[in-house]
């Protein structure tokens, strides 16, 4: 099997450069590249896109990269619980693209399956349609809608090993699959990274074939948005 | 006037063994209390699970296990894991029996209005616009009236539409109805207290008043 | 959880009707639901249209409903190793379509996606993209092709619980997991049926909501087509 | 003249460190045990295995491992199983390095055609144009001529096609060729024995010859 190991989250995202397309991982602050994030605030890099379908909260995941000015553009379904960026935004120093949740997870699919288009009922008849191509199939109307690919695709999974094979835990896997397979580079982050051949072939949910890089992350903080618990 | 528990309770009584339905986030989360035990029901969260238990206690909460209003949950058993992708795969190809979602406004046609305001901050529509362009069965959670008095059942949406043509029913404040193919509101149940007269003056669309129309069952 | 267990094979199959669209998993005679195919046998339903990558081999698979002439119409991939197939196909008994490989599988998978039509590269240029709609994409061409759903799907599973979750083995999942997306009615065979509640939620390649009926499947024969073994 | 083996033996020289590849049914099959040791690749089975093994030895045959020629198979550590629509999925996203197949004819344009004989039985195309419409790189093993001599790398392909315009490189039986995207072969080996007069007699598309054309190195 082929190592795709680096040494950390610096060395994993140090060429990242200035005007990249990245997408993040991630439903809310579930399941997100915690430490590509803190690396790429290091690394000072400027003007990137993100396709994520959440912008973080103020202090955490990709909010923190919006308070350094380092985001250009986000490409999200739903940008709530974040006061900075709604401040950029207003202000123009922000571009958004609002991109229907299903659209978004299926974009990216297609840009990872090599579908350079397809069909969709997602927003027929709504301002999200303006502009696209519609099409009637058996009686229906459908929008067509373009792949999304990335320079650089930044995912978080529970567990990895040596040759880029992860498994996800929970519903941190969201959007991390998906998005594993429309970048031109991978990087994946794991909570615990094991040797080549630990992992049950029957289990694994990204294929190493995906990955180009993968390292140990450290210090998850793993923040919880709404806390809600059974009383009992 | 019913409150929020009572607008979720009444839309508990069309939740049917065997469905798979997806809650959205506010009221329609609120119908999960509802639902009469011994129904086999499974909750879908469109970030991925199939499956949705309680609230955990203090000492379940994962951070790795939320629904898709963020909050943290549990799992029942017989529960599946799956991606964004998967998720949104079986709420377009209709295998998602029933969708409960709340609206700022919906027209006779069964337009829904429910994720921008013009002048308000966009967070985004989220999954409400697959959601209610793929789900065969759309049940709305609503305000009859604005707080000023004002029908968001209308003729027309005001608001920029989340999707046209979706809405089947709705449970609001002071209703049920049913929305008609060819393009009004079918008036089937009166809120407790509430008379057919209140219901017409707070209809701003077409509506049908066939008959007596009896005051809803709670329990 | 939701119930989906049926007594047996013909109790699964039994409302398959004449002239019924059926999807069938496996690959070869790898991961095929022999125990549906049994019962086709024995209910003696015809006119069927049967998608499925391949058609059996002459006495095992697709080849037996074949030989008793219940199968109006294959749409597959591959359709070599089945003499009786070919006689049929000559004599003009027998319907067939083509498709590649990797465009069936996509096909399926948009079927059971609810997206109704997607561009693929696949075929373009060739006697396949005849009557097809082309776009180019970014400088190459594609070929827009549409989904494929069926009223029964039957798939072969090596796991599943009550509440029709699905755990495939090995190769044998292939077609398996897209095919029960797709079916209006899904019936899954299982080799082992566990309670709902046993498997983990984290390795269930076919969530239960894709199955309507599932069973345990008995005296799994498992042919091999092609055995090759490392003489040591 | 090259033997099969000695084809695959030359096509196992283009393997890099780090490829992900896909070996067609037959010669390219036999490419897996000609690839140098020590060299880290992994070996893609499209009806959804990454990472082929050797064959099994009698009591490790398992009729749930084969592989896309159905032939009963092994699994490398850090293999990965999937199903054929994620398979062809990165298949056609370019994720796979090399791809190696075989052809009954090849045209000067890179147009390849193996799936169909005319008035011969049809078995179907399988994965093959799929595999040729996405691969970044494509090795063709084919013989140069057919039994009756008539050379099989021609200016226009007679057979139905697979792909047009997507031959990177051929290794056939006399010679290894790159197929330039202005329309020719380019000659740049010659098999043990070849002269370059043969080679440029079993060609009927457009051949460019420059300079002296070495003999192939196969060990």
């Amino acid at each position: 099997m082929i190592n795709k190991v680096v040494k950390d989250a610096h060395d994993a995202v140090n060429d990242i450069h200035d005007n990249a397309i990245l997408m993040l991982g991630g439903f809310g602050l579930c399941g997100i590249p915690e430490n590509c994030i803190s690396a790429l605030l290091k690394t000072g890099v400027k003007g990137l896109t993100c396709i994520s379908n959440n912008a973080g909260v103020d202090d955490f995941g990709i909010g923190l990269l919006l308070k350094t000015r380092q985001v250009r553009k986000m490409i999200s379904s739903y940008v709530g619980e974040n006061a900075e960026f709604e401040r950029q935004l207003l202000s123009g120093e922000l571009e958004v693209e609002l991109i229907p949740q299903g659209t978004l997870a299926e974009r990216v699919r297609a840009g990872g399956a090599g579908i350079p288009a397809f069909f969709t009922p997602a927003g027929y008849g709504t301002e999200v349609a303006e502009g696209k191509e519609i099409r009637e199939f058996e009686g229906k109307k459908y929008l067509m809608e373009h792949w999304l690919r990335a320079d650089f695709s930044l995912v978080k999974a529970w567990k990895g090993d040596t040759s880029g094979n992860l498994i996800f835990k929970g519903t941190a896997r969201n959007f991390n699959p998906m998005m594993a397979t429309a970048g031109t580079i991978t990087i994946a982050e794991v909570e615990e990274l094991v040797p080549t051949g630990e992992l049950d072939p029957n289990q694994i949910h990204t294929p190493g074939i995906f990955v180009h890089r993968i390292f140990k992350g450290s210090g998850y903080e793993k923040r919880i948005e709404q806390r809600t618990v059974t009383r009992i | 006037m019913l409150d929020k528990v009572g607008i979720a309770k009444r839309i508990a009584k069309e939740v049917r063994d065997g469905m798979y339905i997806n809650l959205g986030i506010g009221i329609p989360t609120l119908v999960a209390n509802y639902i009469p035990g011994g129904m086999h029901v499974v909750l879908q969260s469109e970030n991925g699970l199939l499956g949705i238990g309680p609230f955990p206690t203090e000492d379940q909460i994962d951070p790795d296990l939320i629904n898709a209003g963020k909050q943290t949950i549990t799992m029942m058993p017989g529960a599946a894991l799956f991606s964004s992708a998967e998720s949104f795969g079986m709420i377009r190809s209709g295998k998602v029996d029933l969708t409960i979602l709340g609206a700022m406004e919906v027209s006779e046609r069964g337009d829904i209005a429910n994720w921008k305001i013009p002048g308000k901050m966009v967070k985004g529509m989220g999954g409400a616009m697959d959601l209610v362009a793929s789900a065969k069965n759309i049940i709305v959670a609503m305000q009859h009236c604005s707080k000023d008095g004002a029908s968001k059942l209308l003729k027309k949406c005001s608001l920029p539409l989340t999707g046209m043509n979706c809405v089947k029913k709705i449970v609001s404040d002071m209703a049920v109805l049913n929305v008609l193919p060819e393009g009004a509101f079918q008036l089937l149940e009166r809120a407790p207290g509430i008379s057919v007269e209140q219901i017409k003056n707070a209809t701003e669309g077409k509506l049908i008043i066939e008959g007596e129309i009896p005051e809803m069952i709670l329990n």
